[in-house]
Parts: structure tokens; C-alpha cells; sequence
């Protein structure tokens, strides 16, 4: 066990995968020689050859259709788009191949690969560096969806996904890299070290997909979240003295709907919590299919904290995000209600 | 200031509408023989020169002439001819079926025979092409089952793809033919990362990758090249410039100013403009490029010159946007009757023979069809049952498909 | 008034926009001389001239970036997709430009286009000729996304979308082209000649943008429609005999709230229907808006009747396309419920 | 079969590394004046044999020479010279600046001063710039107001785009400068859109479109090379090879089996490579492909050598990745020092006089600088309204916004 931070969990499932699995290959937009614009991939190079991690062109879309390419000649691509804001020239090869791949062919290709992208705001990227796309992942059938919120599930979940024979996306919170931010962005920057979640064993582990984990027992409120937002909400919880029960999603979709359904159940209530942008966000799907399942049980509307339907503006950074104050404004509503 | 005159848009337009013959002197042609023949390690810029001019072997006597020669084997010669024949007839006979209902839609590719199954024919069996709908010459060439050819065709209960594609859109992996997409230019890209792939692992298997001249527009075809060149990918990156895109003529994909196969040249990749229709030429540009990529000297552009003979597919009436009679005017000819004229002109062949072996093509497509409708059409409703719909969007069936599956059964 | 078919009140349309404004420009893939694969604009070419309506390359990405670029020159860019399945390559072009131009220079340039694409299944056209991509649309803000289904509402709702100002994403349910498909695919087709909402002025009028259309008024339940879906959701109450009032939205986003808030807190039940795949689908967001704002009235769950997770299948389009039988049954749930 | 060796993948390497000098005899260049000048209307192809010549005009002694030589008007070439130092103190002072926390983030163009100033001098005020985050250059030279940039910069209540975008993503519509994107090459497209849209309209004004080496390799760079040759947009394609990509070299865009400049010659578009460091080669070959698209004659592509002398941005620490004095032994030297001693070297210019401009210019920039940071800095959180953060998204408040409007204005 190391304390690690989210960077070099994420950086350590890479190298222990290229360690034990020699179809495991890394590349992307800087990647290679200098590391990623985040250090993500810093030494791996160096330790694997250059034909195992390496720089591509600028090419988004080139990138993945190379490696569903190299999929299905047997290798286990993992990829990084530098900023999930500009995963969208890759999207027909996300969508229309590596998704559909298995399917068209009956099984007769597939494509296994992993589609890591720092994604979320709150590091005053402005509206290209800081969009949350999760949505536009989970309406495709065929892709995995999944976000960490701390350093043991980062690596935990990377590995998983690289094993996966399913392609998945991999939304890395850049605001977590460093710490465990809880959306007060005026106060001292936490680091992970000393953080239970950040303890991380060096070696091979994983966390499997489609398990959410509840990160605070409560009975007075469900609260879906994942990535930043579980920060945020366990903030909330505790600012408003609120006694609600916490469920990181961790997989996104396919998704843990029995720990969700077995907790509005029982606190019927719920509120949803996530950066990206209201409409048609992921967060409408959790609120039909808890309102679908747990309708009988619901004592108030499930509501929604997310991004404003705007892009994320730069300077108005923090009235954009929905930190601490908006989302225990939505638990006081709820519990009221 | 100078006055200058108001600017106007340029909008191309074909040398041929209906009712206006093609003026078809827009082909830059070279005599057969003509172009140099560049060593197989040629460097990037080396077919600068002869990019723009058109590699051909067969001359209108039907000899093989010039650097180009393949000096092939004249069994291989036959195995193709067999080939394009057996393809031609599976067409024919498909447009057939098709307008009776027993599959929904079908796209062929008279006149385009000789490059789909020329290059199989130059290939390594396990070397994987990364085809568009215009390459079953491909399979009929590496042998796969016309039986189950057809079953995809008909979407029936033997289908391979299980009924869930398009007719056409076929899959092999064990015949090295990539599972067709409906999305243009995709696998274009993906040839050049398979050919990565081996690159990567060590291996000698190379790829062939295949793109129509209007899809060289798309993004994908940009990528191929950029990640081709950038990492010299042991691949075969074939345009078939067949003249059309559905209605659009290939001036429309930017064929007016520059050959397709300059697009190549301009990445830093050796390319050459080929006649397409000539066997002969195929075989051999294909080897020297198969050559190339397997002694890892880098990825070959190949542009094909040919023609859509018939409609864009079985939805198409090209009477709307091109003269009727084009193909027979075509320059090229038709690349089954040149093979034929060579084969005889050698003492391979002859036209008693070439009379016998259509006839036994013929039956064999006819037994073929036969059996495939015995496992159903589409018409017949013999089809995957519809529960197998939830199989293979992903390795295993997740909760939320095992719902609906379980939803669309209580239904019925 | 003439009666027309979809395919020709849509010709219609760009018609009498050519016809009004010089700034209208029209084009695509194999729109100009041929006139579209399905039609749309046969004759504009031979009438307006091919600089005003042309063919382009196979280049979606290209050909809506360079509408954006003329919108930015003061055009008013109408572009073709030949088929919703292949809008992904320009996804990032209208995402990242055509959505966030206004935004992102204040208002100092827009670009105001329109992007027509044929969607929907019912042609046995396969995985890639059959998608409802409307969800990936309406989670991007700046967008506005339209569905007409009939001629008069394809029309009018066209013409309003060309004379916006905002980028428009403009779906056309193809299986509606010729007629008002209500899903009994083994019963004769049903031609538009003679249907009332296929009496078409010639000239120049407008269907308002954000307006639903209350198509049969009723009070067992409410439903929520688009496209093909409110065809087949009449079929349903027709044969089920339930009383239903069937809202066609028209306009998905931005939304009629007011007419949906109106029938469900008058029905106290919801059906929301739509061909596209459910999960992430703009059913939920609809489910998400109606329990949100109809929580109190609500007498049973929302339901949602949607295209399955999977891929359109080509041999099984039947058992896919959310038929008259799959919506009945959802309406008897909810009204039993 | 032959037995052929395992392939291997090739990852191109830059030429230097931390602690390995950069050997810059990659760079193929010419002398100066060593490049023939076709006349405007050159065909298409007749650029095919100098595409990877380097177009120069100023001679180690400062001596303009050569068919390209603008035989500008000293004037001009002041005018050059002050914009290229007025953005070069911009860019000092704003480093400074996001140092103190004054603005999020900045980037320069430091030594590439010469391409956006000099093209900006050679069109007309009305011409539509679709640059990228590197031409400043343009804005400065076309005389837009160093407050509002800063105003932009520090994202502070007179922004003009009211704090939406990260620094440096000016707009001004006025000045012919398109809003910068932080997604790369989208603009490349729209450029020949806005360009086509001219044609359309019969108008006269032209459009310049602006890349850097690195983003070459995304789909819109080829789409817009696609379109501005099918309809002869009146566009210049300006792609600025700095050499580097963030921490890329440009070998991984494909710079090293073919220049960038014949990317265009294979799309059948007149393209040139120039010295971007030689201000009066960049006014001659601007105001060149500027005539041809007013002509009517069709897009010109300009591939621009020049190098990144800073990070590539303030995020950024380049000496993790290259030699830290490469700028110093890049062979094209600084634009600013050779466009003064030619200056100097025709007595159009001393040193005195260039001192006493630095030293006003400084004072101008360190002024605007005073007069914007009275409207506020990101740090001082004097921006506009938080509430303004809903206009804009449609051109009128839809009713979901209002009520999220309303929601945040509750909140406070
Ligand atoms: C991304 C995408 N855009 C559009 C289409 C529709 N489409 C199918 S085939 C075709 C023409 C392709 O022409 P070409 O590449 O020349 O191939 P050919 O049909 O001539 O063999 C078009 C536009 C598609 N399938 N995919
Ligand atoms: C679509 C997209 N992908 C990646 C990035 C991240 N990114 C920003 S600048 C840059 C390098 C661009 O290099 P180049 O085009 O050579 O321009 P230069 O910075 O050298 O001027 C990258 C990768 C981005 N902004 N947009
Ligand atoms: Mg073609
Ligand atoms: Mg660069």
C-alpha cells in the first residue's frame, strides 16, 4: 500500500497492465516521450518502448479507429483524449464502430478498448476544458461508462476496464487528480495523501464494473453521484447536517440499479448530483428509472443538481458549478418537501 | 483600389448528363506498358512523377506489355477470371432475387471485378482486408461459401451476422474480410491501426485497406493516411475510383484539380493510379504493394481506375443523373472480357472453354441460392428469432437487456 | 391548398424560402442535380441555380463546418445529412461551433442553420439507415431540435426553423415520407393523399417553434410523442380503447413544458413513446421534467416505450420498433396501475 | 514463401531532446531568392515542383532578393515591424501578468510575429481571419484596441465576450478576426465556408484560414482542403509549422515524408512553403495568394516555417521535451531582428529610431494594460454579472433558462 493521488493510481493500473499483458498498448496526443499534458502516462514510455506507448497525431478520430483497428488484430488498446471537449471528432469510430462492432459482426470482431479522458470543471478551463460528456456515452448501446472518484477505485476500475472485453469509457474527474475537491474552491487545496481512498496496493487489483459503492449510510435522503459530486454532496450532507445516504455510481451505465433502487426504497427521497449540463444529461435517465422503480416509495420529487444548460463559462466559473450551497439547498428541498 | 469583379462559386459538373455523352478524354490514359516500374523500396516521394499517369499492362490485343508484367502463372489467371465470373453471376442473380423480395436490398459491382478479387489473388489468405460493400470479388476469391454468402443476403436463420446487418455487409474474420460498416470511410483507419497492430506484435500479416474515390472526403480516409505515413504501416490503402458516388460524380470528391492518388504523394506515400480493369495490372501493383508493406518499407496508395457499371445499389436509378449507355463507353472496357481476350491470346483459354465454365459457375451459383433459400429469406420470416436481438452488444447481457428481453417475450 | 406528401411540403418549404430569401442556400450530398435520394429537393437545383443548391463531397463534418462559415457570411445555410445514422462525423462541428458560437463571442457572430436529416426505422434499412439520434441533440445547449409528423407541421416547422436564428437540427421520420405509418407494417400503406394534416398552402406560413400540438384530446392518460411514434401511439389508443390525449411535441427542445405540465396534472398518468434507443433517451429527460413538475398529481409510474439497447436489427425490425402492441400494453399498465 | 523479417512499428523521433542539440538540417531551405514566382494564375499543379522549396526574400545581410522581393513601402515594413513588437510586448507583459494571477492562462507567439502581422498588412480590412490562439499578430496589426484584448485577457467586466472563454479567445468581428475555438482546426472549414459564401454572393471579400502543424492532422484541416478546391473558394490556407504541438514534434503530424505544403499540391491546390520569419516574404506571398482568391482563381495553401520560441502555453514547461536554447540555433533566426536590419540596411530605420519605438510601445502596452486592469482581473473577481452567464446560449432566453436563471439568482 502507497498513498497515491488519482494521477499516479490511473498511471499505475497502465504500468501494471503493460507489465503483465503484452497486447496492452498506450498512446495518444503527448502521451509518449513527455507523459500527458497530466502526467498520466509520465515514465511509461521510457519503461515499455516506444512501440508500446507512444504520441499520435492530433486526430481524435484517427486515434480510436486505429485502435479498433489494433482491436481486433488482438490488441487491448487504452487511449487517452487529452480533454473529454474534444472527444467529439472520434465520435462516429466511438459510436458507430467500436460500439457497434461486436454487434453488426456477431462476435466475429470485437474490439476491446479503453477511452481514458479527463473530463469536469472547477480548474477555470473555460467551456472547452471542462464539459462532462457522460451522456452522450450512456445512450449508446454497446459502450461501458465509468467514473472514479478517488485514487483505489481509479486504478481499481482502469484495470477492470482494460480487461473488459467490452469498450469502455474511462471519465477521469481532473479536478480529483490532486485531491478529494468538495467544490469549496475558496478554501486550502486538500491533498489526497493521508485520504483512506487514496491508499492504493502497487500491484494487480480491480473494482468491478457496474458496482456503485455507498459512500455515506444515511436515512434521510438518497443522493446519486459519481465523480466530483460525491465530494461535493458528501459537503452538503455534512454542512446541512442532512442524513443522506451517499451512492457513488462508479459504472455509469451498464449501471448498479439494484443499490440505487434498494436505498430509495428506503429513504424515499433522492436527489441527483452531476457537473454536466441538465438536460438530457445522465441524470434524467437515473430520475426515470428510480421514478420507474421506486414510485410507490417516493414521498417527493427526485431532483436534479447539474451544470446550468450554458456552456461552462470561464469566468463565472463558480455560480456554474454546483458546489455545496446548491446541491444542500436541493437535500433541504427534498427532505422538506 | 482595383475594381475587381464580383467572385462566383465553381460547382463541378460530370462530362456527361442524360441525354449529353460522357466526354470521357478527362481519363488521363497511358498507353499499356508505359510507366516506369520504381524498385519495391522506392522512398516517399519516388511515384511523384508517375502519379498522375496510369499504370496498365494489357494492350488492346489482349498482350501483357511493359515493366508491370506480372509474368503471372496462368492458373492464377484462370483462378481469378473464375472468380470475377463467379462474382458477376452472384450479382446477376441477387438483382434477381432481390426484385422478387427475398432480400431487401443488394449492391453490386459489375465492372469493378478485377480489383477486389486481383488483389485477394496477391494477397497472403490471412492477410485482413478491410473492405466497403464493393469488394465481395474478395471473398469469392479467398473461397468462402456462396451459401453463406447468401444467407446474409437473405437475412435468413443461417445468416452469420444473424440478420442484424444490411445485405451485403458481410463479415469473415476467418476469410481475413472485415465486417462491413453502413458508415462510409471507417474502416479505413482501422486498416491502417490493424496494420499497426502487427507492426507492434511483430507479425507479418498486412493489411488492405478500401475506400471509394466520394469517401476519400471523409475524415477517415484523412487519418488513414496521416497515421499510415507517420508510423509506415505495413498496408495496401486501395481507392476505387469508379467515376460516381451514388448521383455525385468524383469531381464533387475533388477529382478535378488532382488524381486521388496525389492525395498520397501529398502525405509522403508512395502511390500510383492504376487501370482497374486491367487484371494483369492488378495482380501486379498489388504484389509490389503486398511487397512493400511485408518488408516493412511503409504503406502503398493505390488508386483504381474503373466504373460503376450499374446502379449505385438496388434504391438507385442512375438514368436520373448520368447517360445510359456509359459503360459501354467507358475507355477501360470491361476488365472479365480483357482478362478472357489475354488468356485466349496465350493459348490459356478458349472461348469453348470460357462457354463451359460459365455454365458450371452458373450452376454452382444456381445450387447455391437453392440451398441458401432452404434456410429462408427475409420474405419467409425464416429468420434469428427476434430474443437474439439482446446478443452481442456486449460480451455478456447485461441486467438492464435481460429486462427487455424479457419484456419483448411476455409480449408475445 | 394543395395535398402533399412530407417529402414534398419539406421541398416545399426550402422552396418558398429560396424563393423569399437570397441568403438561403441549400445542399448536401447528392442534393443538387439529382434532388436527394429521398427526393427533397428535386427541381430546387434546376430553379435556383447550382450556386444557391449543390451537390457536396462526402464530408459531413464538411459540409455542416462550411455551413457554419456561411451562416458566419450572412447565408442562411440549409444542409442535408443523407440519413440521421451518418450525422457523427459532424458532430463536433455542431457541437463545439454551430451550438457555441453565439455564446462564445458574445453574440458577435452566429451562425444560423438548419440541419435537415431523415431519421427513424420501419424501412428495413438496417443498424445504419433506421437511428433516432434526437437525445444527442438535446443534451447539447444552443441547439434546437424539431420533429415534425405530418406534411403541414413538416412545412411550417421547416420554414420556422430556416427563418431562425439559432442552429436547428431538423428531423424528418422517413417512414412518414409517403404516408402516416402507425406501425401495422403488414397492413396496406396508407398514402398522404386526402388526410387532413396533408392539406399544404403553397405559399409561405409557419408552425412556431416550442409549441406542442395536442393531437387527441382525452383524459385516461397522457402521451408523449414525436415523429412516427404519435401515429402509432393513436393506433394504440384506437385498439386499446383507452382515452388517452396524445401530445405531439413537435418542437423536443427547447420544450412546450406548459402543454405537457397541462394534460399530465389533468390525466395523472404518463406514457412517453419514442423509437429511439431508451436508455439516455429524451424519454427521460421528458420522465425526468414530468415527475419533477407533476409529482403530485402523478397516479402512477411514467412509463417509457422506446426503441431497445440494442442496434436497429435489420431481419428483426418488427420485434424492435416499439409497434402499436408494445404502446397499448404501456397504456393499460399505467391506466391499471 | 520468402521468410520476411517481424515487422516493427516506426514512431517518428525529433531531431533533439533535453540534453541532445536539435540538428536542424532536417529543415530543407533554399537561399534566399532562389524560388521562382508563377504568375497569380498559375493551374493547379504548377506549384508541384517548388512545393518544398523554401520561398525567401531577406539575405543574411538583410538585402530583400529575388522574384518574391514585395518592393514594399519602407512605411509598411514599419508598420509591420511596430505591430510585431507591439505583440511581442503584449505577450511579455501578459506572461508577467498570469504569473500574478492577474489571468488564468496565456499563450504567445513569440518568433512567429512575422506571419500574422505580414498577412494582416496584405489583405483588406473586410477580409475574414479564421486564426487560431497564435494571431494575436493580426489583431494588433489591424489596429484593435490593446484594452479590449486585455479586458478579454483578464477576463474582467469589460470583456467583450463577457468572461465566457479562456484568455486569449478574442473576437471582433470589426477587425476581420473570427472567434477562436478552443477545439482545434474547426475554424480551417468554416473559413472556406465564409470564402464560398463570398462566391455565392458575388462579393469580393476573402478569406484567410489559419492552422498550426500539429492540428493538420484533424478531419477539418482535410475537409476544408477538399472543399476549397471542388469550388475554388477565394481562401488563403495558412498552416504555421512551428515545428512543435504541445510537446510533439511536427514529424508525429507527418512533417517528416512530405512537407505540410504538399498536402495542398495533392489536393490540387497552389501551394507554396515559405520562410515565416522573413516579413517580406510573408507580405509577398499573402498579398499573392491574396490576388488569386480576389481574382477568382481559387485557394492558395501556405505552409509557414517558423518555430515556437516559448512554451506552448502558460500550462506548459517545454524543457521537459526539447533543448532548451533551440530557439537560439533555429536556422530562421527572430523575425523581428531581421526585418530591423533590413530596415536599417535600406536607411529606412536606426537604431535609435528602434529603441525610441520599443521604449513608446512598451509605454503604450504597460498604459492599456493600467486602463484594463481598472475594470478588473479574474483575481480581483471584477467580471461580468454571474446572471449573463444565460444570455447568448438562443438568441432569446428560452423559459428552461429563465428558470435556472431564477434558480441561481435564489441562491444568492
Ligand atoms: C458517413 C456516410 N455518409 C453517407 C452515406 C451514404 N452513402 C452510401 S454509399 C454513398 C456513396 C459512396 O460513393 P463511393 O465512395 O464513391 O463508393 P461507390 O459507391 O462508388 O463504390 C453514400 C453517400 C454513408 N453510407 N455513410
Ligand atoms: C480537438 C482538440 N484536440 C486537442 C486539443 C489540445 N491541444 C491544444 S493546442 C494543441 C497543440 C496544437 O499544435 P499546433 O497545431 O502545432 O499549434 P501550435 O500550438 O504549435 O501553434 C493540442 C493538442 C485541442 N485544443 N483540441
Ligand atoms: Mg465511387
Ligand atoms: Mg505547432
Amino acid at each position: 500500500m502507497t498513498s497515491m493521488t488519482m494521477i499516479q493510481a490511473i498511471r499505475s493500473a497502465m504500468d501494471v497492465k503493460l507489465g503483465m499483458d503484452g497486447d496492452v498498448v498506450v498512446f495518444g496526443e503527448d502521451v509518449g516521450y513527455f507523459g500527458g499534458v497530466f502526467r498520466c502516462t509520465d515514465g511509461l514510455q521510457a519503461k515499455y518502448g516506444a512501440s508500446r506507448v507512444f504520441d499520435t497525431p492530433i486526430a481524435e478520430g484517427g486515434l480510436v479507429g486505429v485502435a479498433i483497428g489494433m482491436g481486433a488484430n488482438g490488441l487491448r488498446p487504452v487511449v487517452e483524449i487529452q480533454f473529454a471537449d474534444y472527444f467529439y471528432p472520434a465520435y462516429d469510430q466511438i459510436v458507430s464502430e467500436a460500439a457497434r462492432l461486436r454487434y453488426r459482426s456477431a462476435g466475429d470482431f470485437t474490439a476491446p478498448l479503453t477511452i481514458r479522458m479527463p473530463c469536469g470543471g472547477g480548474i477555470y478551463g473555460g467551456q472547452t476544458h471542462s464539459q462532462s460528456p457522460e451522456a452522450l456515452f450512456t445512450h449508446v448501446c454497446g459502450l461501458r461508462t465509468v467514473m472514479p472518484s478517488n485514487p483505489y477505485d481509479a486504478k481499481g476500475l482502469l484495470v477492470a476496464s482494460i480487461e473488459c472485453d467490452d469498450p469502455v469509457i474511462f471519465l477521469e474527474p481532473k479536478r480529483l487528480y490532486n485531491g478529494p475537491f468538495d467544490g469549496h474552491h475558496d478554501r486550502p487545496v486538500v491533498p489526497w495523501a493521508g485520504h483512506p481512498l487514496a491508499e492504493v496496493p502497487e500491484g494487480h487489483y480491480s473494482v468491478p464494473l457496474e458496482s456503485a459503492a455507498v459512500r455515506r449510510p444515511g436515512n434521510a435522503l438518497t443522493v446519486l453521484a459519481y465523480g466530483t459530486m460525491v465530494w461535493v454532496s458528501e459537503a452538503a450532507a455534512r454542512e446541512t447536517g442532512i442524513d443522506a445516504e451517499i451512492i457513488d455510481l462508479r459504472s455509469l451505465w451498464p449501471l448498479d440499479l439494484e443499490t440505487i433502487v434498494r436505498s430509495v426504497t428506503k429513504t424515499g427521497r433522492c436527489v441527483i448530483v452531476h457537473e454536466a449540463t441538465r438536460t438530457s444529461g445522465f441524470g434524467a435517465e437515473l430520475a426515470a428509472l428510480v421514478q420507474e422503480h421506486c414510485f410507490y416509495h417516493l414521498e417527493a420529487p427526485i431532483e436534479r443538481v447539474a451544470g446550468w444548460d450554458t456552456p461552462y463559462p470561464h469566468a463565472q466559473e463558480w455560480a456554474y458549478f454546483p458546489g455545496p450551497a446548491r446541491v444542500g439547498a436541493a437535500f433541504r428541498r427534498v427532505t422538506e418537501a | 483600389m482595383t475594381p475587381y469583379p464580383p467572385l462566383r462559386l465553381h460547382v463541378p459538373e460530370p462530362p456527361g448528363r442524360p441525354g449529353r455523352e460522357t466526354d470521357f478524354s478527362y481519363l488521363k490514359l497511358s498507353p499499356a506498358g508505359a510507366v516506369r516500374r520504381p524498385p519495391v523500396d522506392v522512398r516517399p516521394s519516388g511515384t511523384e512523377d508517375i502519379v498522375d499517369q496510369l499504370v496498365r499492362v494489357l494492350d488492346d490485343d489482349g498482350r501483357a506489355v511493359g515493366p508491370w508484367d506480372p509474368k503471372a502463372d496462368p492458373q492464377l489467371l484462370l483462378a481469378g477470371l473464375r472468380a470475377m465470373l463467379k462474382t458477376r453471376f452472384l450479382d446477376a442473380r441477387m438483382l434477381v432475387a432481390q426484385r422478387q423480395k427475398k432480400l431487401s436490398f443488394y449492391m453490386q459491382c459489375l465492372g469493378e471485378e478485377a480489383i477486389g478479387v486481383g488483389q485477394a489473388l496477391s494477397l497472403r489468405p490471412d492477410d485482413m482486408c478491410f473492405p466497403t460493400y464493393r469488394q465481395q470479388g474478395i471473398l469469392v476469391a479467398r473461397g468462402y461459401s456462396l451459401v453463406d454468402m447468401m444467407c446474409q443476403l437473405f437475412s435468413n436463420e443461417r445468416d452469420p451476422v444473424k440478420g442484424r446487418q444490411l445485405p451485403v455487409m458481410y463479415t469473415s474474420r476467418r476469410h481475413g474480410f472485415f465486417s462491413i460498416s453502413g458508415n462510409l470511410a471507417t474502416q479505413y483507419i482501422q486498416a491502417v491501426g490493424w496494420a499497426m497492430a502487427s507492426a507492434i506484435r511483430g507479425d507479418t500479416r498486412i493489411a488492405s485497406a478500401w475506400i471509394g474515390d466520394g469517401s476519400t472526403a471523409e475524415a477517415d480516409f484523412h487519418s488513414a493516411l496521416t497515421f499510415a505515413a507517420v508510423y509506415r504501416a505495413p498496408v495496401i490503402l486501395n481507392i476505387v475510383n469508379n467515376q460516381w458516388a451514388i448521383s455525385s460524380f468524383q469531381g464533387i470528391a475533388g477529382g478535378e484539380a488532382a488524381s486521388f492518388a496525389a492525395r498520397g504523394v501529398g502525405n509522403g506515400i508512395v502511390s500510383l493510379r492504376v487501370d482497374g480493369n486491367d487484371f494483369l495490372a492488378v495482380l501486379s501493383v498489388s504484389g509490389w504493394a503486398a511487397e512493400r508493406a511485408r518488408r516493412g518499407l511503409g504503406p502503398t496508395l493505390v488508386e483504381w481506375t474503373t466504373y460503376r457499371a450499374g446502379a449505385h445499389s438496388t434504391s438507385d436509378d442512375p438514368s436520373k443523373y448520368r447517360p445510359a449507355d456509359d459503360w459501354g463507353r467507358f475507355p477501360l472496357g470491361d476488365p472479365v472480357a480483357r482478362l478472357k481476350k489475354h488468356l485466349v491470346a496465350i493459348g490459356a483459354w478458349s472461348d469453348g472453354e470460357h462457354e463451359a465454365a460459365m455454365k458450371a459457375i452458373e450452376a454452382e451459383v444456381v445450387a447455391a441460392q437453392k440451398e441458401a433459400e432452404s434456410h429462408g429469406t427475409l420474405a419467409s420470416g425464416l429468420v434469428h428469432d427476434a430474443s437474439t436481438m439482446f446478443d452481442d452488444v456486449y460480451r455478456d447481457i447485461p441486467a438492464h437487456l435481460l429486462r427487455q428481453r424479457r419484456e419483448l417475450e411476455d409480449l408475445s
